[in-house]
């Protein structure tokens, strides 16, 4: 009985030891399962054994006063391998979309964009920012100062604009449009 | 003393209904459909009489399930819609409503179980990898005149969008619209149902107006004759009501 | 020396598989090694039956058509204590019945959910985007251009699906009714 608990107390250290950021000191542990710090740290000992000994790809390390699991260090190339920059061309419709909206109300929230594309725009313009091509301008005066969204000078670039006024004129129609769906509630 | 009235709730009318015949223990085949009707409006009944609200949609249910019970009630006959012969059974049509729904249901219930089992699984918590992504071209494809095509559809998706919601709104007024009729029958002593309705009516305005025509009749404002099996609707206004202003005509304006 | 390389191999795919945050497919991993798809196909089953086996708090699941190293379940509660406790609130009926319409019925519009639901399910359908289940996969052609809806691989993620094909099947005699009376009621 005593030898299964411990086993099981093991398994939940290692369990905890993946799930954790960062490294984990022996007495969180201990805390989290109810038992004595000497009773974690031979735990914590057995497990960097097994690793060490054993021709798995992981291992658990004593670092910064705490213990972490991580990969060994001979398999990195193929982590890093895995991760190779993944290169991305083209826009989502989604971005292509919030893009347009940017480029033609520029400065606006996040809020003013959601009004014409009427779905949720966080993750689209996540993505414009990462790729450089808006970024926040400032904070518009309203309550809860949300920020301003723009374009940039990538954006002009790979466009082939020159400046802003560069875009093409939008139609009288559009305009009406606009005021249907924000009629002066521009507060 | 003070008592706790619990009324168990429902995700929405088909939901509801799909309650009233498992407590009846009857076949969605085989829906007892005037007795269905009376609980599901009994039901509605306790919720206004909570203060609960009662949504739209549990009205549009009502309205169908009245119609589905006066079509019941009368001897067959086809209906023809754009010139072509629909024979569908209209409790037919809930039956099947409320078997997929209620597939749909237990699906759900599938998920949250695999939902329970599985969100026990601890991942690896994610690990910003700055260098991860690369945007070679971070456009694409796409020109200028993309962006601006792209911005008057949407403006003009939206502009729709919102028209439609604000006649949407404009229709589902039920005071409103018994308002209307009374006006109009004050004007005419009587009209039919067809000239209450546009041309092009949508599902709520035919609701609404259908709903608005039965609360009339209940109070006794209004009287109803049909003189044939979907024959138009003959509204005639009662006589004692006839030519005075009453007060409580909220809408009495044009 | 053949050994020694399938044994490195499984080291690798191991090392791989705790780097990822989410599945990785046996076809990015065979790349990455630059070794073929069927032999990491059977060192990931190595892997899993290890795990399952041994008593280590982790093991490998087949998921979303991939790959993804976790914590056994057994000992979720552990991770939990030890991290602030993942406020996991579960998703409302509405939200369940939502999605598993999305999940059968995509790609698809809000009104062909309600369709189904007989309610408004504007509130469920941005809960589930927000929570990253659902999706935007682009616009119906038809008046309006309604969103059209689909499920994430976070959708499969977190309820364990390989595939779509892994959700329980519709019952047959709903299924044939739904194509008679859809078109009906397509206008």
């Amino acid at each position: 009985m005593k030898t299964m608990r411990l086993e099981e107390a093991r398994a939940a250290v290692e369990a905890m030891l993946f799930s954790s950021h960062g490294p984990l000191s022996a007495a969180s542990l201990a805390q989290a399962l109810q038992i004595d710090v000497k009773t974690v740290e031979a735990l914590l000992r057995q497990l960097m054994t097994k690793y060490r000994n054993s021709e798995s790809g992981l291992a658990v390390f004593s670092v910064a006063g705490g213990f972490i699991m991580g990969t060994k260090p001979e398999y990195s190339k193929y982590v890093e391998r895995l991760h190779e920059p993944v290169v991305r061309a083209g826009l989502s419709q989604a971005a292509l979309e919030t893009l347009a909206v940017i480029a033609y109300r520029q400065p606006c929230t996040k809020a003013d964009i959601e009004m014409i594309r009427g779905v949720n725009v966080d993750s689209a313009v996540t993505s414009l920012v990462d790729r450089g091509l808006a970024t926040e301008v400032g904070r518009k005066d309203a309550p809860g100062r949300p920020i301003l969204y723009g374009t940039t000078e990538k954006f002009l670039v790979s466009f082939g604009l020159n400046t802003l006024d560069d875009l093409p004129q939008l139609p009288e129609k559009t305009f009406l449009q606009l005021q249907e769906i924000a009629p002066a509630s521009d507060d | 003393m003070s008592y706790e009235v619990r009324l168990p709730v429902f995700e929405g009318p088909l939901d509801l209904l799909l309650h009233l015949l498992e407590r009846e223990e009857v076949d969605i085949w085989d829906i007892p459909i005037v007795h269905i009707t009376e609980q599901y409006l009994a039901y509605l009944q306790s919720m206004r009489e909570l203060d609960l609200a009662v949504g739209g949609e549990f009205l549009v249910m009502a309205a169908t399930l009245m119609q589905v019970k006066a079509r019941t009630l009368l001897p067959r006959s086809p209906i023809v819609a754009d010139g072509e012969e629909l024979d569908l059974d209209p409790i037919e049509g809930l039956a099947i409503r409320l078997l997929q729904y209620r597939a749909f249901r237990e699906i759900a219930v599938a998920l949250q179980e695999r939902s329970d089992q599985w969100g026990k699984i601890g991942f690896r918590p994610k690990v910003e990898h700055n260098l991860a992504i690369k945007y070679e071209n971070p456009v694409g494809k796409v020109k200028v005149d993309d962006l601006w095509k792209c911005f008057q559809q949407l403006v003009k998706d939206r502009a729709d969008a919102v028209r439609v919601r604000q006649v949407h709104r404009r229709e589902v007024n039920l005071s409103e619209r018994m308002g209307e009729i009374l006006l109009r029958l004050r004007v005419g002593r009587h009209t039919v149902f067809s000239q209450l309705i546009s041309k092009q009516p949508t599902r709520e305005e035919l609701v609404v107006t259908f709903l608005a025509i039965l609360e009339l009749v209940r109070r006794g404002r209004v009287q109803a004759v049909q003189y044939g099996n979907f024959s138009d609707i003959q509204l005639n206004l009662c006589a004692e009501h006839a030519g005075k202003g009453d007060e409580d005509d909220a809408t009495g304006r044009s």
